[in-house]
Formats: structure tokens, C-alpha cells, sequence
């Protein structure tokens, strides 16, 4: 033990004690410091890296797999590309090629670590800046792939955007997104 | 009530009495107000089932307060009539959240939150790993690891909603 | 006392002693399970006070026990966790699987090894739980009930390498 | 103020069986936080014996990720310990790093320290405002739980999710700090400090706080080193030990910050050696905000073996993408250990690796499980009103202790 500097406490008379506790909780009374969000009325805007809800660049996806590899909780399933770009359809198994697989993510699995994002060789992932989903029943939080490509919805799309700033008085104050 | 409305008054008072309450649980306005009253005292089974718990806790402090939703954790099961299966549940657990569940008096619901309460999330393949879907009827599920507490809001408004529209048997019938 | 002292003093025990600073392994490695406890009493007595691990690692052939002790009370050692390790011979292989009586064999016994919760107490509950992972059966421990697991897995072992398990036989209610 | 009135020795050996002693169970579903169940044997209503029942969210992660490759452990670790997820993956980060040999940079071991602790800070508060709920009181909840938001979303700016952060990779971290970073972690720290001084008056110094907890839960400086006690509980009472200056991790040798130790370790110094560490975390921020060097936020190494596109990424985002190499990563055959400081005490970890894919042995310890002995012994001899403070002092977070 180098440093046995332990520490003497000072106990606070009971009776000054007690005032300044009823002092101290009467200043917050007349001048309380609100830190709520009003969520349905007000939504966050995140930052840039927040890692939410995402959608796969289809046009930049190579079909490689490493995603599929590297997903900690094996969300993501590459299933055979079904849709082309020019909205025809081919047959399930035609063209049995690399480039023909896509990653479909279950919602209800993932862990939202991003790891699919950095491991993609080709950056393809895109993040929808979603955060807040739920969902009825076992079926649709498991997207088909075009499902899966549409980027989610946001639930609240009259709602106020706002970002969070650190505020002297409260800690979280909001202001308008930019 | 097969009999048709206009029967309501025939037979005894017991009779009588039992047929019009039953009527009246079905109509609009008595509904609506159940309805309205369930909506805004949700109150969940104060139960961390997993680490999901703490931002269940976070969503009752104060940035998120989902008490503005009348969403207030409750010590006892007996006064609930949510229970939120926050993240994992082993073997050992999933006994006990059951055993709470049969506690609660109808009507209840159950939101399932994370993903490992609703596809196992990275314990998927555990040999000690449940998922609420397998012993719990699950209303609404909300996805995240741990979800946000706005994801979590969402999903008590969402349940607010099917609340609403299933409201007509939303008053239990006689035996409970 | 610094580490090369520590390890003079405890060659002396009988114990071969490895030091890899670069990787933090200080690792006494004694052949002889039976010894254990004598070479974890001097230790103690060199000052290394509790114990931070219990675990066990599985081999095809033998499971080693080791016990990670370390020191709150000699300035010198705090930065080291010494390793005490020891194997212990398994018994006769586990029967596989019968699928028509959709039951295993017999979970092999659990193997004995000295319990070191009464040179450090620290390691009651440690040892508790590497006695349900592990099956290593610590003579003289007070209590070795299961500890994190439910009773349905008792007496598998999870955490030895053959350990099966049937889902179908575990219901919630 | 209540005394202790069986002697901590000779308690463990009382034989319960008997009529003259009611066992008493508390849990798993309890108004505070977690599960655990206690089983309390009482004389009267002074408590005999204690046998806490753990194990309700046992996840197997030594299990799994003995059965994944090694890079996936990471989310798992965290998982475990979701206040203090940055101490989790730092300790599995720094054990994996003396196993494949890789050292990183010193932006990102300044980075490390900074994102560990935000993260104390957090933890410790999310501490106090359980602590508060077993006291009942509501507003140190409501107050805890809030002040924990700005750090919250300091970190959230710095790491992108809320709570488990998945930050800290082999070699380096994921993210370099964003701009305007810097001002705003000074404001929250500015905030925080004028904050504090209220928490004195309504929480830390509140005469009915002192009367619950001064003399409640004694545990002395002999006994709580010869039961183990890990991190700020070891620290309250008398023992000067911590992993950070003891084995230093990350950048701790180069900041100067204090580890505050207490005399009495009774559930009070178990309070406010807390408080006093949100100082000290909050001094360490500030060096390492003023200290900060340039460079590289991942070793030489691995920045070779990322593709252009990912160079262009780590160029213009200043975000590390993976080289293919962490799909597969195959350590040499060896072990090796780490140890981590984290709010609730020391993380031990315990890797060993065959050369294969996976880990052969994945070992760790939380400090909630190895203060579990402590926990049996520390409400012994008190009366069963006291066992909400003593338990919430302790600070235990039982999803941590099964892992």
C-alpha cells in the first residue's frame, strides 16, 4: 500500500443538514429545470454515425458475403438477388454467379454493432437515420429483400426535428435541427 | 346476447341485470371509455428481466418520462396489466416471468423489448436462451439492442393503438 | 518482492514456473494435484491474498484447473496475476447419444480435485461455479450446489467440449 | 444508526436449521433493480445468514464465444455489462492485443481512456440513482438518471449508439473524436461540477442518507481483502488498490489523477467514494481532452491492410473499416490475461488460443460475481431494514455477476 491517505469524512449536522436539503429541493421547485423530450411532438435528429436502422446499396453490393460472415448475431442472410434494376424479374437460382446474392437483415435479430458496415470492402451499407420501430407481430420485422431496400419509414413525419445540446441549467437542452 | 337486443328485459332481475351489462359492455361510448381509462394507466411489471432493464429505467427518468404516456413501473404484479420482457430470458427466468404473468388480472399485454427477447439477438444459439415468443402472447415487439427509449415509447404507443382498436373486448366476461 | 523472487521462492515448492511479461502470464504449473494446496499456502504466506479466477480448461485428455490469484497487500506483486495450475486425469469417455432411448449417457463423474476456499475464501463462489461448468469436484468446499445454471443442466458440464444438450426436454411451465 | 450484532467470524458458521430461525426470501422480481434472490435467515428480524440465489440471466457468454471467431466476442462481452460496456470490450480489446501482438496507437489509447471515462461516469451515476430507488427516494433517481443523459449523449456523439458502443477493435478504435467534440464535453463538464454540489445537499450529505447508512454494513480493511472485494467497495474500506494505477492500461500512465480510498467501509464511504471518483474520472477527461496527440487511430498494421475504398472512407470520415483478416483472425497458439478497472470494480479476462478460429478458452470475471462472497458476509448481523441500503451500496448488477 504506497498511498494509505484514506480519507477522514465529515458528517453534516442533521438539523443544517435537513435545511439545506429542503432549501436546496424549494429552489427546484420554483425553478425547475425540464430536460423532456416530448417525444411523439418532438423527435431527435441523430448524429451523422448513429447507428440505427439501414438499407444496402443495391447497385454497389457485390454480393460477397463478408457481411453475412461477420454479423455477430448471423441477422444477415444473403439470399439470391430476385429484383433487377430494370424492375424484371428472373427466375430464383438463374445466373448462379457471386454477384447475384444480396443481404436481407432480421430486424428482430440484429444488434445494430455495424460490423456489416465496415467490413463491406465496398461501403454499400446506407444508414436511414431511423432509430424508433416496433412492430405487431413475429412476421414483419423479417423484410423480403425489396422490402429491404426501401429504406424504413419514420413513424412521426409532422413531428418537430430536434438535436440535443449540452445546456448549463438542465444538461440536455434541444434545438432545431438544421 | 344471441337472443337479439330486444330480449334484454325478459326473465328474472338477476337475469335482466346480467343481460344489460352485457349489452352495455359492447356499446360505444362505455368502450371507449374503458378504452381511454386502460390507455393512460399502463402500468408494467417493474421486472429487469435482462440489461435491456436499464434503458427501461431510462425511459422513466426524466429526458424520456413515458409516465407523460401513463407508462409507471409497478412493484407489484397484482396492480399491473403490461409486462415488458426486457431482453434475455434464460431457463430460470422465464419460469419466473411466467409465474408473474399468471399473476396479473386480465386484461393484459406483453411487449417484447431487444432483440434478445425477440429472436435470442447475439445469445441466439445459447443453450440457456428463451425467446418471449415461445411462452408469452406477444402484442407488440420493439426491435434495438437495447432499443432507445423512443423506441420503446413507440412501442407503448403502438400498443395504445391496438388497444383502441380491440377495444370492444377490452371488458373481460364474467369468469375471470 | 518482485517477480523473479517470486518465482525462486516458488521452484522451491516444486512448481515449474513460467514468467511472460509481455503477455501477462505468470503461470505455476504443479504436476502433482495433491501438492496443491501446499504450494497455494505459501502463496498466501508471499502475500498473494485472494483469488481473482477458478476456471478449468478441457483437454482431450486431462482438465487443468487453475486458480488466478493476486495481491491487494504487497506493493510489488499487484500488478502480476499468478496462475496455479494443476491437471487432473478424466475418467473413461462419455457415451454418446442413443437416439432411440433419446437419452445420453451417463455424465461422467465429477473429478476430484483439493478445495483452496479455506486458504482463500475468495474463491467460494469461484470454485462453486467452475465445479457446474466444469464438473470438477473440490474436496472440501462447504456447499457446491449449482450456482447459475437451472437444475435441468446439472451434471452436464457445460463448459466441458463434449457437453449436448436436447432443447425438447426443457419447458417453461 | 444500528450496530452490528453477530460477529462477521463466527456468522457463517451458525446452523440455521432450527426452529429459532425464519428464512426469508427476497426476489427475483423486487421494486429495485435486477434479480437476484436472496434467501436471509433471521433471528427476530436480525439478520443471520445470507445465500444469494444468482444465475436468473446467466447468457453463457464464455459458451458462445468459445463458439464464434474472436472478433464477435466483442458485442458479447458488452452485453454482460451494459453500464459499464466500454470496460467489457476494453478488457477483452487489451487481452486480444497481448495475444496477437498488436499495440495501438497512442490517439487511440488516449481515446480508450477518454471513452472509459465517460463511461465511469455514467455508471457510477446509474449507481447512486438505483442506490436512491433502495433508499426510496425518487428524486435522486430522477436526478442521477438524468445527469446521466448529457454524458450519454457525449458518448452517443463519440461512438454512435447509446449504450453498447462496440468502440474499441483490435489495433486502435472505430471512430476518431468528432468536431466540436472538445466544447461540448467541456460544457457537460462544467455542468456536472456545479451539479455535484447540489447532489451534496439533497442526496450525499442529507441527514436521513447519513442516518441509513453511517455504521450500516461494516466490512474492514482484513476482511475485505481476504474475501476479495473488488473496485470501489474494496477501496471504502482502507485498501489502496487500483487497476489502473497498479497495472495500467490504455493511457493511464500519462495522466496524473488520484485514487480516493475511505476508512470505515460501512455503505456510506461505499456512497461517496463514488462521488469522489466522479471527480477524479471528470479530472482524467479533461487531461486527456487537453492532451490529446495526433495520428493514426488504428496500428500501421492493420491501416496496410485495408482496401483504397476503405482508405478513402478512413480519409474522409475518419471511420476504420475492417480489413478481411477480422473475419478470420487466428492468434498464435498461448494465453493471455488483461485486467480493466471498470465502475464496479476490476475485469479479469483469461484467453487461451489452439492457433484455430476460435478461442479455446474464453475466461473472465465481473466484479459484481467476485463480490458476491462479500455480499454474504456484509449484511450479516444487521436488522432486515437495513439490507436495502446495504444491498444498494454495494452496487451490484446481477445480469454482470452471471454473465
Amino acid at each position: 500500500m504506497s498511498e494509505s491517505s484514506a480519507k477522514e469524512r465529515k458528517l453534516r449536522n442533521p438539523i443544517v443538514g435537513h435545511i439545506r436539503a429542503l432549501a436546496k429541493g424549494f429552489k427546484y421547485l420554483v425553478e425547475p429545470n425540464r430536460m423532456t423530450l416530448d417525444y411523439p411532438a418532438e423527435t431527435m435528429k441523430l448524429p451523422p454515425n448513429y447507428r440505427g436502422f439501414f438499407t444496402v446499396d443495391d447497385k454497389k453490393c457485390i454480393g460477397c458475403s463478408m457481411c453475412e460472415m461477420i454479423c455477430p448475431p448471423q441477422a444477415i442472410t444473403m439470399i439470391p438477388r430476385v429484383q433487377v434494376q430494370s424492375g424484371q424479374t428472373v427466375p430464383e437460382g438463374a445466373g448462379q454467379g457471386k454477384k447475384t446474392k444480396r443481404p436481407v437483415v432480421n430486424w428482430g435479430r440484429c444488434i445494430y454493432c455495424y460490423f456489416c458496415f465496415d467490413i463491406c470492402p465496398v461501403d454499400a451499407f446506407v444508414p436511414s437515420g431511423v432509430h424508433d420501430l416496433a412492430f405487431y407481430n413475429d412476421k414483419d420485422y423479417r423484410p423480403s429483400y425489396e422490402e429491404y431496400l426501401k429504406p424504413p419509414e419514420e413513424p412521426y413525419k409532422n413531428s418537430k426535428k430536434v438535436v440535443s445540446r449540452p445546456d448549463l441549467k438542465r444538461g440536455v437542452g434541444y434545438e432545431p435541427a438544421p | 346476447m344471441a337472443d337479439g337486443e330486444g330480449l334484454i328485459f325478459l326473465g328474472n332481475l338477476e337475469e335482466v341485470a346480467k343481460k344489460s351489462l352485457e349489452y352495455l359492455k359492447k356499446k360505444e361510448p362505455i368502450t371507449k371509455m374503458v378504452s381511454w381509462g386502460v390507455n393512460f394507466s399502463l402500468w408494467p411489471v417493474h421486472l429487469m428481466t435482462s440489461c435491456c432493464g436499464a434503458e427501461f429505467a431510462a425511459a422513466a427518468s426524466p429526458r424520456f418520462d413515458l409516465e407523460r404516456l401513463g407508462f409507471l413501473p409497478f412493484g407489484g404484479p397484482r396492480q399491473t396489466n403490461l409486462i415488458v420482457v426486457e431482453g434475455t430470458t434464460t431457463w430460470k427466468m422465464a419460469r419466473v416471468v411466467r409465474r408473474v404473468y399468471d399473476q396479473m388480472p386480465a386484461p393484459k399485454w406483453v411487449i417484447a423489448m431487444g432483440a434478445c427477447a425477440m429472436d435470442g439477438g447475439i445469445f441466439w444459439d445459447s443453450y440457456n436462451i428463451v425467446v418471449a415468443r415461445d411462452y408469452l402472447p406477444v402484442d407488440v415487439y420493439v426491435p434495438g439492442c437495447p432499443p432507445r427509449p423512443e423506441a420503446l415509447a413507440r412501442g407503448v404507443m403502438m400498443l395504445k393503438e391496438k388497444i383502441d382498436r380491440e377495444r370492444s373486448n377490452l371488458i373481460p366476461s364474467e369468469q375471470r | 518482492m518482485n517477480a523473479d523472487e517470486l518465482k525462486t521462492a516458488l521452484e522451491a515448492e516444486g512448481a515449474k514456473v513460467t514468467y511472460d511479461q509481455k503477455r501477462k502470464v505468470f503461470d505455476v504449473f504443479v504436476q502433482d494435484p495433491s501438492r496443491i494446496k501446499q504450494v497455494a499456502r505459501k502463496m498466501l504466506e508471499l502475500g498473494l491474498d485472494h483469488v481473482v479466477s477458478v476456471t478449468g480448461v478441457d483437454y482431450p485428455d486431462r482438465i487443468e484447473v487453475i486458480w488466478h490469484a493476486s495481491s491487494y497487500s504487497v506493493d510489488s506483486l499487484e500488478g502480476l496475476v499468478v496462475a496455479l495450475r494443476t491437471p487432473i486425469s478424466k475418467g473413461p469417455p462419455r457415451q454418446a447419444y442413443d437416439p432411440r432411448t433419446r437419452t445420453y449417457g451417463p455424465a461422467r463423474p465429477p473429478l476430484p480435485v483439493d478445495s483452496l476456499t479455506d486458504v482463500w475464501p475468495s474463491a467460494l463462489f469461484l470454485e462453486r461455479e467452475a465445479h457446474e461448468m466444469f464438473g470438477i469436484e473440490f474436496r472440501g468446499h462447504p456447499d457446491l450446489r449449482p450456482i447459475l445454471l437451472s437444475d435441468d443442466f446439472y451434471g452436464k458440464w457445460p463448459l466441458r467440449k463434449d457437453f449436448t444438450y436436447d432443447k425438447s426436454e426443457l419447458k417453461v411451465a | 444508526m444500528s450496530e452490528r450484532v453477530y460477529n462477521i467470524e463466527e456468522a457463517p458458521n451458525i446452523d440455521v436449521s432450527g426452529d429459532r430461525y425464519i428464512m426469508l426470501q427476497i426476489g427475483p422480481s423486487h421494486p429495485g433493480s435486477g434479480h437476484m434472490r436472496i434467501k436471509v435467515w433471521l433471528d427476530g428480524d436480525i439478520v443471520v445468514k445470507v445465500d444469494p440465489d444468482i444465475g436468473f440471466v446467466h447468457r453463457t457468454s464464455e459458451w458462445l464465444s468459445e463458439r464464434r471467431e474472436f472478433i464477435k466476442a466483442i458485442p458479447i462481452v458488452e452485453r454482460i455489462m451494459l453500464p459499464d460496456t466500454i470496460h467489457a470490450n476494453l478488457s477483452y480489446i487489451t487481452t486480444l492485443e497481448r495475444l496477437l501482438g498488436l499495440e495501438a496507437p497512442p490517439r487511440a489509447q488516449y481515446l480508450r481512456t477518454l471513452a472509459a471515462e465517460i463511461n465511469r461516469i455514467t455508471s457510477h451515476l446509474y449507481g447512486i440513482g438505483i442506490f436512491g430507488i433502495f433508499l426510496g427516494s425518487s428524486t435522486v433517481y430522477m436526478w442521477a438518471f438524468g445527469d446521466r443523459e448529457p454524458f450519454i449523449d457525449l458518448m452517443e456523439m463519440l461512438t454512435g449508439a447509446r449504450i453498447t458502443y462496440s468502440y474499441i477493435i483490435p489495433g486502435g478504435v472505430r471512430w476518431d473524436m468528432p468536431k466540436g467534440f472538445k466544447e461540448r464535453a467541456e460544457k457537460v463538464l462544467e455542468y456536472m461540477e456545479k451539479r455535484l454540489k447540489d447532489y451534496d445537499d439533497i442526496w450525499v450529505k442529507n441527514p436521513v442518507v447519513q442516518s441509513r447508512c453511517v455504521n450500516v454494513g461494516v466490512i474492514d480493511k482484513t476482511n475485505a481483502i481476504r474475501l476479495g472485494v473488488v473496485g470501489p467497495n474494496l477501496r471504502a474500506s482502507g485498501v489502496y488498490y487500483d487497476t489502473r494505477k497498479h497495472d495500467p492500461y490504455a493511457a493511464y500512465q500519462n495522466v496524473d489523477f488520484e485514487v480516493p480510498t475511505f476508512k470505515n467501509g460501512d455503505a456510506y464511504d461505499r456512497l461517496l467514494i463514488r462521488v469522489e471518483e466522479i471527480k477524479q474520472s471528470m479530472k482524467i477527461i479533461k487531461q486527456v481532452l487537453k492532451d490529446m496527440p495526433e495520428g493514426k487511430i488504428i496500428d500501421e498494421g492493420t491501416y496496410k491492410q485495408l482496401n483504397p475504398v476503405m482508405k478513402k472512407v478512413y480519409d474522409e470520415r475518419a471511420r476504420v473499416m475492417f480489413p478481411a483478416f477480422y473475419n478470420h483472425m487466428r492468434p498464435q497458439p498461448g494465453e493471455a490475461t488483461g485486467r480493466v478497472e471498470a465502475g464496479r470494480g476490476e475485469i479479469f479476462f483469461y484467453l487461451r488460443s489452439d492457433g484455430g478460429k476460435y478461442p479455446y478458452r474464453f475466461r473472465w470475471v465481473t466484479p459484481s460475481f467476485r463480490n458476491l462472497p462479500f455480499f454474504t458476509h456484509v449484511a450479516v448481523g444487521y436488522r432486515l431494514a437495513d439490507l436495502p441500503a446495504i444491498y444498494g451500496s454495494v452496487d451490484y448488477f446481477p445480469p454482470e455477476a452471471d454473465r
